[in-house]
């Protein structure tokens, strides 16, 4: 088979950071292509290289045989090469509609032709599953729906080459697996697919070739996906073996922790009662609007519920503001990085400073840069950010990093009550693994832990025990080994538990 | 559940056809602010009932008319503010295409032409900002600035500090430009057009989704491919032309150039297009709701003229009408935001 | 002030700062101020003012004038009680400084005050609308203000009403409103004020725009109505000359800026001292009797001098004709 | 590959217990807007080079005088620019707060007290904006824009449209602010003093970094737990009593209240601290830039009148040096950012 798209050699650097040194890339239509990798470890960057987003200090482009180089992501599709960023590349102020576009909305003369954009649209969204007005203002979209739209922008132009960067890591598994098929289907028409995860589950069970890179170079180009063990691709990805995944041993729940009792929320909670002990991880899991997350929103105080009451673990009834709750030790940590848990101007340190110094004033009345520098410092140690210097802004950041910071920010405030939502979004194996057993840490420490991830399998990694919501309300208790991804996904689309 | 998601969709399909007929006029006015327009005819009404003398035709086309001119500025300022930009030298080129206009007639050229060439003029002063912002890389504000000065330093000096009179009065030019048609002042039937070509542009044309793509996200508009400097020249341009068709319709209007003609519409057209519901984070834009906003802040100056105001309260009482005129638009307006409420995960 | 320069061989260095570059009367006096000082000759005359009226940036401008300009600086501003301490630092630095137009602030030592008398001035106007209507006359007359809390505006205002009110009691007087300075809200606001009393008989204005807005009215609407005002802009002068206004009071700012001048370069060039009091170099009234006169001598710069020529020589042959004490400056 | 991290850390963190004498210095300067501070230093230079009478003490330390009013509100301007929001009502303040202390102090109160409570007026004032901008929930610019004129008409309206006169200038406010200490004006030490607390405000304080928080992420600051609102109210209190300290100091200078003192303060204090450094999308703020750019400004119009510019031109002129400084400031500002290359935002 020919090359559809060749990129040799490629190199990049900022300032003193070499992102990329010599990575190569090879995709063949009708192949899907496992570009993998750690944080940090150059993906996106090769990406926004190939098509046209950032311009690499050396290295060549090669499509269809003939020396390439695109000038803008615009150019790049024009020439049948789309991408989906890792960081949505989106306009919240704009609908459905004109996100799905930018730069080659169909014309009449000087007119647009929303007519026809949404006559080419409506298929696409519907094959992904995305339910919405498409004249809908794209910033009030869920993360998971946005990053639909994302894709379906991709999938418009009805590309040679589809580069996906992390497209799954907001999705809920059945949308997952609605784009897997869609990318089967993709493939059989020969067209050439890249896909980043770092669900590797996911992505073996799709991918024809792999190319794992490490630091920026290639340290595995393009190997058929049947010659590799998992350990292998695993090895090539750190550089060692993988840590091993322990769900550690379960303590009693020591003590009373956030409680539940009989919530409801208008069109999203009825009547829910449930309870999360000090020293205990509660996942929650359910299909999206399921309102297992609205839990997450209720006890935080974003949502005020319409009845029933929530206890934090002093005892008390939980504020009904979110600052009070953050006063009172609960923490929030979203998947959404960048809308609402980063300042991507800020250098890391000040990012970490957020919450704990800033917003709760723990630092005293004079903040000065050495100490909270010295405690960034410690919790970039902690989290695995790399690289791993206090100074660099959060934007700058690889994505996986980005949301270390942010898992970062919330730890410095000591939180009592630890809520999650997506807390490991694009975060890679190992460092996902660490961040599993800083979970424990924290649980053991006497934190309550609550968990809502559209990875399962993460679900399974860290939970206690798993609460599987549907329609509102809680419709099973997992626990033990019954917390497994089959169970839960079967659970959240059914309403019932499998006998 | 496809099957549920399907049923869903199709019915929505269903609906949306239903409502296809009235959609578009609904849409239309509730996308292009309806609330300033209700705060404005509120405020008409209120007037109008306390001082009946307010409530003539000829006062309200009085009115129309007088806003013509920080209505056109704040049609462009809408664009400028919905792509995170601003220009504050609006009233300079307003009163230098005036002044060039004025002066080329004096100077015998034919009065059309000349009204031609005061738009042009007034799209080259758009142009010279653009090239300041761009090749000296400084922020537009900045820029404009400077420029707003320039521009108000050459109306006074090329007029000698003089105003501009004796022109051919008789000339078709002011005649119609400056005359009535239809029951409305020819100024207002201008600005209707250029509302309306501007809402097209901004809402139909790949043109305004640039606009309003670079105000809503500059990063992802310059990963799109989108040229934020290409985008922001043209923007510019467009809206020192429309600063010059100002200034000719006012020329036409006023008969005479004054160098001082449009000091401070700076202010009046960014604060027509804010209270019209162009916010200055940009994004999005309507001219529409700017063309109101001046409409409201020309009723307020006016209608307060009815109520007798000493001279020395009489910018107090402006700044409370203002405050009370935008309160009625904000509580119009905060029923629609509470529907789309944002905070939450 | 200090000594005089005389004999220090190269052209003297006089300034005039004026309350803003933008607006027709104080270009009047710069135009006065260029005059004298082209008529003395061998003057570095320096003219500063800042863009709009802006108080404390012509202070900014007037002391830098102090420092550059030693021999001599005329100051006219419409602010000039923000000018206590400039000008008690003109005076430690022996800069002889000559207030034009407004009175110098109490607590300063500057002698000599060049200007017309306002208060006089909205008399002038008064009473030439006096001669327009009869003394038994009914109605409304509505004044109005372009410039809230401008002092010498307001002084023409109660001029204009106290001979009103003595010479036509009949006459119920309204306002002043604002009418606003930039001339498109100057237009609206006298087009509201015109509606809002229709009724009215006349309707004063203390700016030239006054004068034109008022004018543009009447040919808009076709409706005819006393219209008077201060100021002869080119503009405000063709009102009177199409008839729509029948006198423009002028404080005939050229003179106040060439007289001021004269003197501190007479001063700086031969030590002639400067005289102290109020020199008041009048007002005039263009009305239709004089107007073509009046237009062509405003034609331009050369035109003004040669029709003041005779004015100044008189004036500055007989100063103590012209001047009082300066208490009595209003 | 541990090692190599480890080894990265601790030579970063050699250097910087190296630098750490020089480098306090040397980075507050850096970030304190080092090239607006050259960029004025230049245009001194230039111009006492061709003018060599502007070179006087003197004449500097005039400049410098007359440029505390602005400058005062340009450092408050820049804490509400780095949140993103605009008070355009600052000019205003600093009338009103003069004029009403000058009418406490022909009322018979104490002048050190009316001072006082000129400052407290000011802070009131900024108190009131906060609370429209708030209750009415709108943009800050809008609600600034009307209380702009509600204040100063009051400003108007309690002088009587008169200039406040007849003060105990005798009294030790006057002589003492209004004087001179240690070879510079005592209003030029109070704004050294207030600059340096602003800075430590806004560097030192988790309000100051609350403040940038907002203005870098509004979204995320909210999330993570900053109250946006109570940030802006005391922000804007700030502005107000900055603004009130700087109409006390006016009326020390002056010696007398004009009600309209102080206007088009507004734009200058805006474009003060945005050409000091301080962006409008907001995020970071100068203190130090923001007075630097009060100066440059007050230099620019100081130094024309050392050229014998003809009047008609001035303001081209004025437009024209402006622009060409601030193009010498983005230059040698462009060279700074080229090393922190800004992708990946
Ligand atoms: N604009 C930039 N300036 C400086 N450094 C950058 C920039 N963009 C990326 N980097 C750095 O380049 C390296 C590679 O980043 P990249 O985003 O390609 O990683 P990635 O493999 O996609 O990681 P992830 O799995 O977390 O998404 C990282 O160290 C990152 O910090
Ligand atoms: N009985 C019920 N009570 C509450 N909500 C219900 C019920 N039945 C269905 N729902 C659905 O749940 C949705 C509420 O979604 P919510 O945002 O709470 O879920 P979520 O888990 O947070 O979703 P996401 O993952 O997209 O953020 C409603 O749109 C509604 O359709
Ligand atoms: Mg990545
Ligand atoms: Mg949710």
């Amino acid at each position: 088979m020919d090359a559809a798209l060749a990129a040799t050699g490629i190199a990049k650097a900022y300032g003193g950071v070499t992102a990329l040194a010599g990575a190569d890339l090879t995709l063949r239509a009708g192949s899907v292509h496992a570009l993998l990798g750690e944080n940090g470890a150059g993906k996106s960057t090769l990406i926004k290289i190939i098509t046209g987003a950032v311009f690499p200090d050396g290295g060549s482009l090669l499509m269809d045989g003939a020396e390439t180089r695109f000038s803008s992501t615009a150019h790049a599709a024009a020439n049948g090469v789309a991408v989906v960023s890792q960081e949505l590349n989106q306009f919240p102020d704009l609908d459905v509609l004109a996100n799905l576009f930018p730069m080659r909305e169909p014309t009449r003369g000087p007119l647009l032709r929303r007519a026809e954009m949404l006559a080419l649209a409506r298929p696409v969204l519907r094959q992904l599953g995305v339910d919405v007005n498409p004249r809908r203002r794209l910033g009030t979209l869920s993360l998971a729906q946005r990053q639909l739209v994302e894709i379906a922008k991709a999938l418009i132009v009805r590309p040679k080459v589809l580069i996906l960067d992390e497209p799954t890591s907001a999705l809920d598994p059945a949308s997952s697996a609605r784009l897997l098929e869609i990318l089967r289907v993709l493939r059989d028409r020969r067209v050439a697919v890249v896909f980043v995860s770092h669900l590797l589950e996911e992505v073996l069970s799709l991918c024809d070739e792999i190319t794992v890179l490490r630091d920026g170079r290639t340290v595995l180009a393009g190997r058929p996906r049947a010659e590799l063990a998992i350990g292998d691709i695993v090895h090539a990805m750190l550089g060692s073996l993988p840590p091993v995944a322990t769900r550690g041993t379960r303590r009693g729940v020591d003590a009373f922790g956030v409680e539940l009792v009989d919530v409801s929320v208008p069109d999203r909670l009825s009547g829910v009662s449930l309870g999360g002990g000090r020293g205990e991880i509660v996942g929650l899991a359910g299909l999206a609007g399921s309102g297992h997350t609205t839990v997450l929103e209720v006890i935080a105080g974003l949502r005020r519920p319409s009845h029933g009451t929530v206890r934090l673990p002093d005892g008390r009834a939980a504020p009904r503001d979110f600052r009070a709750a953050i006063r009172a030790g609960v923490a929030l940590v979203s998947g959404d990085r960048r809308r609402v848990g980063l300042m991507l101007d800020k250098p890391i340190w000040e990012n970490t400073a957020q919450v704990a110094s800033v917003a709760l004033g723990r630092g005293g009345g004079l903040l000065r840069v050495g100490p909270l520098r010295a405690a960034a410092r410690e919790l970039v140690d902690r989290v695995r950010v790399r690289p791993a210097t206090v100074d660099t802004r959060a934007g700058l950041l690889s994505g996986g990093n980005q949301q270390k910071v942010v898992l970062a920010k919330w730890l410095a405030a000591d939180p009592s009550v630890l809520l999650l939502d997506d807390p490991t979004r694009g975060v890679d194996l190992g460092a996902k693994a660490e961040i599993h057993a800083l979970l424990r840490a924290i649980a053991d420490a006497g934190a309550a832990v609550l968990l809502c991830s559209t990875d399962l399998d993460e679900l399974g990694a860290v939970c206690d025990r798993v609460l599987v919501f549907h329609r509102g309300s809680v419709c099973a208790e997992l626990t033990g080994d019954s917390i497994d991804q089959h169970t839960i996904l079967h659970t959240m689309n059914t309403g019932v538990v499998e006998v | 559940m496809t099957t549920q998601l399907h049923e869903q969709a199709s019915s929505t399909d269903d609906q949306r056809r239903r409502n296809a007929v009235l959609g578009l006029a609904t849409r239309a006015v509730r996308a292009e602010s309806s609330s300033v327009l209700a705060a404005t005819v509120l405020l008409v009404l209120v007037i109008g009932a306390l001082r009946p003398a307010f409530f003539s035709v000829g006062q309200l086309r009085d009115v129309l008319n007088s806003s013509v001119y920080v209505a056109l500025l704040a049609a462009g300022m809408s664009f400028l503010l919905s792509m995170r930009e601003i220009d504050l030298s609006v009233g300079s080129i307003f009163g230098l295409s005036l002044i060039s206009t004025a002066l080329l007639m004096r100077g015998g050229v034919s009065p059309w032409l000349a009204g031609a060439l005061g738009v042009l003029l007034g799209g080259v002063l758009g142009l010279v900002n653009a090239v300041v912002v761009h090749y000296i890389a400084i922020p537009a504000f900045v820029a404009t600035l400077a420029t707003m000065q320039l521009y108000r330093g050459l109306a006074v000096a090329l007029g000698n500090g003089q105003q501009v009179t004796g022109l051919p009065l008789d000339d078709s030019f002011f005649t119609v430009l400056g005359g009535t048609e239809l029951g409305l002042p020819v100024s207002v039937w201008v600005l209707i057009a250029v509302t309306l070509l501007l809402t097209g542009l901004l809402r139909f044309t790949p043109f305004g989704y640039r606009v309003r793509s670079i105000g809503s996200n500059p990063d992802a508009a310059a990963f799109s491919g989108i040229s934020i400097a290409g985008t922001r020249t043209k923007v510019l341009v467009l809206m020192g032309a429309v600063g010059g068709l100002a200034g000719v319709l006012g020329l036409a209007f006023f008969t005479s150039g004054d160098p001082n003609i449009g000091t401070g519409f700076e202010l009046q057209a960014i604060a027509a297009a804010v209270i019209g519901g162009t916010p200055l984070r940009g994004g999005t834009a309507t001219v529409f709701g700017a063309v109101f906003g001046a409409i409201l802040l020309g009723v307020v100056s006016s209608g307060l003229v009815f109520f007798s105001i000493p001279a020395n309260w009489s910018s107090f009482a402006t700044g409370l009408v203002v405050l009370l005129a935008v309160a009625v638009d904000s509580v119009l307006r905060s029923r629609r935001r509470a529907r789309e409420s944002a905070f939450g995960l | 002030a200090g000594s005089g320069a005389a004999g220090s061989g190269g052209p003297v260095k006089l300034a005039f700062v004026y309350a803003t570059s933008s607006q027709n009367p104080f270009q009047e006096m710069a135009f006065g101020a260029k005059a004298a000082a082209a008529d003395i000759g061998g003057v570095d005359l320096a003219l500063s003012a800042p863009t709009g009226i802006n108080g404390p940036q012509e202070v900014t401008q007037f002391l830098s004038t102090i420092h550059n300009s030693k021999d001599g600086v005329a100051l006219e501003t419409l602010t000039p009680d923000l000018f206590v301490r400039p000008l008690n630092q003109a005076a430690d630095l022996n800069v002889p400084v000559v207030a034009v137009d407004t009175a110098p602030p109490a607590g300063t030592k500057v002698g000599l005050f060049i200007g017309n008398s306002n208060t006089e001035l909205g008399k002038a106007l008064g009473e030439e609308f006096v001669k327009q209507v009869p003394a038994d006359a009914t109605g409304e007359v509505v004044l109005g203000n372009d410039i809230p809390g401008l002092g010498l505006l307001q002084q023409r205002l109660d001029g204009m009403r106290s001979v009103i009110k003595a010479k036509r009691p009949g006459l119920t007087i309204s306002g002043p409103f604002d009418s606003g300075s930039e001339p498109t809200s100057n237009f609206n606001n006298w087009n509201d004020i015109v509606k809002a009393h229709a009724n009215a008989i006349a309707y004063l204005g203390v700016g030239a725009q006054d004068a034109v807005s008022l004018a543009l009215i009447q040919k808009n609407t076709g409706r005819k109505f006393l219209a008077g005002s201060c100021d002869p802009d080119t503009s405000a002068l063709q009102a009177v000359k199409d008839g729509y206004v029948f006198a423009l009071a002028s404080p005939e700012h050229w003179l106040k800026g060439y007289v001021a001048l004269r003197l501190l370069a007479e001063r700086a060039k031969s030590g002639k001292a400067l005289p102290t009091g109020w020199w008041n170099t009048g007002s005039l009234v263009v009305n239709s009797a004089n107007i073509d006169q009046i237009i062509a001598r405003q034609h331009d710069e050369g035109s003004r001098k040669a029709a003041f020529k005779a004015e100044t020589d008189r004036q500055l042959a007989n100063p103590s004709g012209y001047l009082r004490p300066l208490a009595e400056a209003n």
